[in-house]
């Protein structure tokens, strides 16, 4: 029984692939799209990391529960993050003005 | 003396209730479980050593039960809770505003009559008082337990507590953030006082000029009048009236002239610009100026606002500097600005 | 068959179940890595929306040619790591060669890194070490450096990680190639796989968000 | 099926299969490492005690008359590193755990058993970096190390504390690794998830956390680090930082780290409860669920430590309800233990006493948090004796009486010798005294106002100090009857039977102490946990 694997193939698709996301995601940085310049960029760098996921790592194929590991070390990095940004986007706020 | 049922301040008898409440539950369900284990390892002792008891091992109904039920106690007491969180949190409108710096191992406080005490503070009863305290060094922790509050003291940001008393006596100040050798000893007393003590009090304390008028000493000490002109023409924005005012900055975006927003402009100039204004020509007092001296100057510039600027430009000028014809104050919106201010 | 049983623990029934459990293992691990460098871009995250102009401002002082350039070199280390694993997992020699040619890549990516480091050190720009912005906030952009040098060189310090384990799989490489033996060679490909997916992030967030402003 | 052998035959097993030091200091036998564990963390746990003991010396006047209060301020701060890192952390998963999973699921040994080794040495090496800085000259920043006292203003040796914990941490992550992997991939045929004992899940839960939450700990310390040393950093106010974001960061640690410090111990009990009463355990997926509830909604609740410290409002409020979420697995646990000896035959032997003690305390422990999670209530609380008193009835009246009761538990199979009956119930109850005396007159000095981390504190308070401290005194003496009779037992103790309590489980299953590769011939499972129908035949009941 082989280890579950990606064809050469594949590999050679995935590289060219990550290659041509970054070279994309340079140009656009050039535009000036104010604050959405680092939301896109994040989401073309998180493109760029489902593909090295899923091929080059093999999460795609095999045991089931390395998708599980890595969907479970998604959602604890976002719990870190949502749960502190709630003190860091609300802190500025005022309170109801006093009775 | 610490009162265990203390009703010296606005919010206790309702501390005190909601706190009974919840050592009544607790109680009875802590009582009830222990005697439940007693009664059981009492009742159900091993008696014949190869003896196989009943096996039941699940029973729905009262697995149900014992999650609904603390789900809805529990979420009572959230919310009761935060009942009583904002009743803490948020100061009525009227309350009389005394500034607090904690340094390490001591508390300044400063009434905006310019009375100054270290790890003292006199109030008068039935004035709620709003404390706006900053550290100048480590994270303090301003702590009166018989008013039932409590709250962080930060470097770099103010933060708000009120309280009103309800009994004249002198009741312990505590420092409850651990901020470093003289931690235990960095506390005080706060003397709650009928009015009448409290202004034969304030008669005598002799306080050389108000906070504000401390404020001005600095404001031309340190040359802020070269350029924040009063007619309004100087390079920097016309302070008159300026406190509390929504201002319009750079690049869009409006800001409250508050406590924080001004601390902010005065160690920190070019985070936020007030429209129309060039950047970089203020320089930075980061480092220059102490807490104390900040909070001065901010109440200097609360006092120009609600005094015409005429009678403060001819009390005390500087010779050599030219009169300033008094000019129309900055026009800004009249936003709604809740005077209630106090970056949290 | 015995022989195949040579590599196996006692510990385990079947060889199948070994190598599922070190591949399960690894994840785990990565997960733990993640979890570490996540906390930085927590903080980042927090900064970033307090002092948006200076975080730009601070990008902008990035050199975007290098950043590319360095992304592309670690790309292309990934690709060559998965081949080495590729052949490794056939028992062809050839993987050998691919593996020094990873290292060799991953030297190159450390390389322009430091350049990088050294010209930003050069135009003040180090944070504690006589650091200089001419732009209001400059403290908000001490504050993007100081992430910017924190996070790039804890990547930095988990690529040589990367790079000395590579060269350790050469030693017992040379010596005997044997097809049961990917197991370690599967581990440290995730492993590095893993540090280019670190990398594509930081470069997103330190390189990108200001770039139009140069 | 089990080899049943003749107590006092010294047949080969995992003790005398080999001896000398190397084969102590190299093994692999997950059994010799949970011993390895268990003296290096009694060594540190006496010395944390000892601190602890020293404290409340101090405490007896309101002066503080025994060390000044730098002290003072230094003993609390060396009292909370090692009993959280290097005694509580490690306490039960790496001794009980390391030595009973493995056989409770019926494996020869942990998925990796050199990680296993390599983690015992590397909390070797993180505990000696942590005592090398106390012995130097120590550390006086409190166990939380907060900034910008621990950056900026604290004299002692921060940074080298803090690499020894950071070090420790990576211990904790392998053993992480190593158990989820275990219970993922080593399961006996026939043990299904659900056939897995609670001590199995409870486990696994801890190990998630491990695995979860300690690398955030190590990247926070590693920051407090660089900012202490280069005078720069993101949690410095003067550059923009957020002193607030180091709490942010150091609590979504810290408090998951309080979960894996308690769901070991509700393991231990989990087991206990079911043994002594004859019955299995009372509604078994809702605490199997329950464990796994409490380690992920663990990592939403940290706000609850800032309520005070300058968070948003609305962030509090969200971290309140989410506190008062996290309790619901805990009751359910609580009401679960205790309806498992209804109708049960309970025999109130030492590690039953240690389990029901560990029931009620831990319910004051986790009533006293739901006063906590209040946002109202937490305001006059927090900082006071009132979180003291809190914690310390769920980290000494529950992980430490679990860990007692967890040690008298599988004594017999660790040692293959009974320990003295008499004196076990003697310690469970003088511990259980000694700890309400210490204990419980905090949660009213807290109420009255007292704070912690006070060396000298407001003259009202004394009396209760001085009653506190005749407890803690109680309780040492309670602490070291077990250390005694334990180790007296290891030589002189009568030999163990296999089944000394009669009880299911697969560990039960071997001789004890267990050969080298746990069971002569893999088990199979073929009933579900604590079954005691199934194998009343085996043993001998009913």
């Amino acid at each position: 029984m082989r280890v579950a694997e990606t064809s050469l193939r594949s590999i050679v698709i995935t590289w060219l692939g990550l290659l041509a996301l970054t070279l994309t995601s340079s140009l656009i940085g050039l535009l000036n799209l104010g604050s959405m310049n680092i939301v896109i960029a994040v989401v073309i760098a998180s493109v760029q990391a489902f593909l090295i996921l899923g091929f080059l790592m093999h999460a795609l194929y095999g045991q089931a529960l390395v998708r599980v590991v890595i969907v479970g070390g998604i959602i604890w990095f976002l719990i870190l993050m949502t749960l502190t940004s709630t003190d860091y986007l609300t802190r500025g706020w005022l309170l109801p003005s006093g009775k | 003396m610490i009162h265990l049922i203390a009703f010296s301040s606005d919010i206790s008898p309702e501390y005190n209730h909601f706190f009974l409440l919840l050592v009544i539950i607790c109680g009875t369900v802590g009582t009830g479980i222990a005697a439940f284990l007693i009664y059981c390892a009492w009742r159900y002792r091993r008696r014949d050593p190869n003896e196989l008891p009943s096996q039941i091992a699940n029973y729905i109904p009262v697995e149900a039960a014992w999650i609904g039920i603390p789900a809805i106690v529990f979420i009572a007491m959230f919310v009761y809770g935060v009942k009583l969180y904002f009743d803490i949190e948020r100061p009525p409108d009227n309350a009389q505003v005394i500034y607090v710096v904690a340094k390490q191992w001591m508390w300044k406080l400063q009434h905006v009559d310019g009375t100054r005490e270290i790890n003292e503070l006199h109030v008068p009863v039935g004035q709620s008082i709003e404390l706006r305290m900053i550290s100048q060094d480590v994270i303090h922790s301003l702590y009166v337990p018989d008013f039932r509050i409590k709250q962080d003291v930060l470097p770099g940001r103010y933060t708000t507590i009120w309280f009103r008393a309800t009994r004249p006596g002198a009741y312990h100040l505590f420092c409850a953030e651990y901020c470093g050798t003289d931690h235990s000893h960095m506390g005080g007393w706060v003397y709650a006082m009928n009015p009448i003590d409290y202004s034969k009090w304030v008669r005598q304390g002799g306080a050389e000029g108000s906070l504000a008028d401390t404020g001005e000493k600095l404001f031309h000490q340190f040359a802020c009048a070269n350029c924040h002109h009063y007619s309004g023409h100087g390079r920097g924005p016309n302070l008159v009236e300026l406190y509390g005012r929504a201002v319009r900055l750079e690049g869009g975006g409006t800001g409250v002239a508050d406590d924080a927003y001004l601390r902010q402009s005065i160690l920190a100039p070019n985070a936020r610009i007030t429209e129309g204004f060039r950047r970089s020509i203020m320089p930075t007092f980061q480092g220059q100026l102490t807490e104390d001296q900040v909070i001065a100057l901010i109440a200097y510039i609360k006092a120009v606002g609600a005094r015409p600027a005429q009678s403060i430009a001819t009390e005390s000028y500087e010779p050599g500097t030219a009169k300033p014809a008094i000019s129309a104050a900055q026009p800004a919106p009249s936003a709604d600005v809740t005077k209630r201010s106090g970056g949290r | 068959m015995a022989e195949q049983s040579l590599a196996l623990r006692e510990q385990f029934a079947t060889p199948e179940q070994q190598r599922e459990s070190a591949t399960l293992g690894m994840w785990i691990f990565i997960v733990t890595e993640a979890m570490l460098f996540g906390a930085t871009f927590a903080a980042f995250a927090g900064y970033h929306h307090w002092y948006p102009a200076a975080f730009n401002r601070g990008s902008s002082e990035m050199e975007l040619t290098m950043g590319a350039v360095n992304t592309a070199v670690l790309i292309c280390s990934s690709f060559t790591m998965s081949l080495a694993e590729y052949f490794a997992a056939r028992g062809k020699p050839r993987f050998v060669w691919f593996l020094v040619l990873t290292a060799l890549i991953g030297m190159l990516f450390l390389g322009i890194k430091f350049t990088e480091y050294y010209m930003h050190y050069k135009d003040h720009k180090l944070p504690g070490f006589g650091f200089q912005d001419s732009s209001p906030q400059s403290r908000q952009v001490q504050l993007f450096f100081f992430l910017y040098f924190v996070m790039t060189g804890l990547h930095s310090v988990h690529l040589l990680i990367g790079i000395v384990l590579v060269l350790l799989m050469l030693i017992p490489a040379l010596i005997y190639i044997d097809e049961n033996y990917s197991t370690p060679i599967h581990n440290i490909s995730l492993y590095w796989h893993f540090v280019d997916v670190i990398w594509v992030f930081l470069y997103a967030i330190f390189y990108l968000p200001g770039a139009h402003l140069k | 099926m089990a080899t049943h052998t003749l107590p006092g035959a010294t047949t080969e097993n995992y003790l005398n299969s080999e001896d000398g030091i190397l084969s102590w200091l190299l093994t692999t036998d997950h059994k010799r490492i949970a011993l390895l564990y268990t003296f290096s963390i009694t060594a540190l746990f006496f010395l944390g005690g000892t601190f602890a003991l020293l404290m409340r010396l101090q405490l007896l006047t309101p002066d503080g008359a025994l060390v000044d209060l730098e002290t003072y301020n230094k003993l609390f701060t060396m009292h909370g590193i090692i009993m959280v890192w290097f005694f509580l952390i490690p306490s039960i998963p790496n001794t009980i755990g390391n030595f009973v999973l493995p056989m409770a699921l019926g494996a020869k040994d942990l998925a990796f058993p050199k990680l296993n080794l390599l983690s015992w040495y590397i909390f070797m090496l993180g505990a000696a970096v942590a005592l090398y800085s106390i012995f130097r000259g120590g550390v006086d920043t409190g166990w939380t190390f907060y900034t910008p006292l621990s950056t900026g203003y604290a004299m002692g040796y921060v940074v080298m504390a803090a690499i020894g914990v950071f070090i420790s941490g990576f211990s904790s992550i392998l053993t992480g690794i190593n158990f989820i992997v275990t219970i993922h991939r080593m399961r006996v045929p026939g043990l299904t998830w659900f056939r897995m004992p609670i001590f199995c899940w409870s486990m696994y839960a801890s190990s998630l956390i491990f695995v979860l939450a300690t690398p955030v700990l190590a990247i926070t310390l590693v920051l407090v680090s660089l900012e202490r040393i280069f005078h720069i950093g993101v949690f410095d106010p003067a550059y923009g930082g957020d002193p607030l974001l180091f709490q942010h960061l150091f609590w979504f640690y810290s408090h998951p780290a309080v979960y894996i410090m308690v769901l070991p111990a509700m393991a231990v009990v989990s087991e206990i409860i079911p043994t002594f009463s004859r019955k299995p355990l009372f509604g078994y997926k809702a605490v199997a669920y329950s464990s796994m509830a409490i380690a992920i909604v663990g990592f939403l609740v940290w706000g609850h430590h800032m309520f005070v410290a300058g968070m948003s409002v609305y962030a509090a409020m969200a971290f309140s309800f989410l506190s008062y979420m996290v309790a619901i697995p805990s009751a359910i646990k609580v009401f679960n233990w205790t309806a498992t000896m209804y109708k049960g035959s309970i025999e109130l032997s030492t590690p039953m006493l240690y389990a029901i003690g560990f029931v009620g305390l831990f319910t004051i422990g986790g009533m006293s948090g739901l006063f906590l999670a209040a946002i109202g209530i937490d305001v006059h609380v927090t900082d006071t004796y009132f979180v003291i008193a809190h914690f310390h009835y769920i980290m000494v009246g529950g992980s430490v009486m679990a860990f007692l009761g967890g040690m008298h538990f599988w004594w017999p199979k660790i040692s293959g010798k009974m320990y003295p009956e008499f004196l076990g119930k003697l310690s469970a109850i003088t511990v259980f005294l000694g700890f309400n005396l210490t204990f419980f007159p905090q949660f009213i000095l807290g109420y009255f106002g007292m704070n912690r981390r006070y060396g000298s504190y407001a003259p009202e308070f004394q009396d209760l100090n001085v009653l506190s401290t005749a407890g803690a005194t109680i309780l040492g003496v309670g602490y070291i009857l077990p250390l005694v009779y334990l180790i007296w037992s290891w030589k002189y103790g009568e030999p163990a039977p296999d089944n000394p309590w009669r009880t299911t489980g697969l560990e039960w299953k071997t001789p004890s102490p267990p050969p080298k590769h746990n069971f002569e011939v893999t088990p199979v499972v073929a009933w579900k946990a604590y079954d005691f129908e199934a194998q009343r035949e085996e043993l001998h009941l009913g």
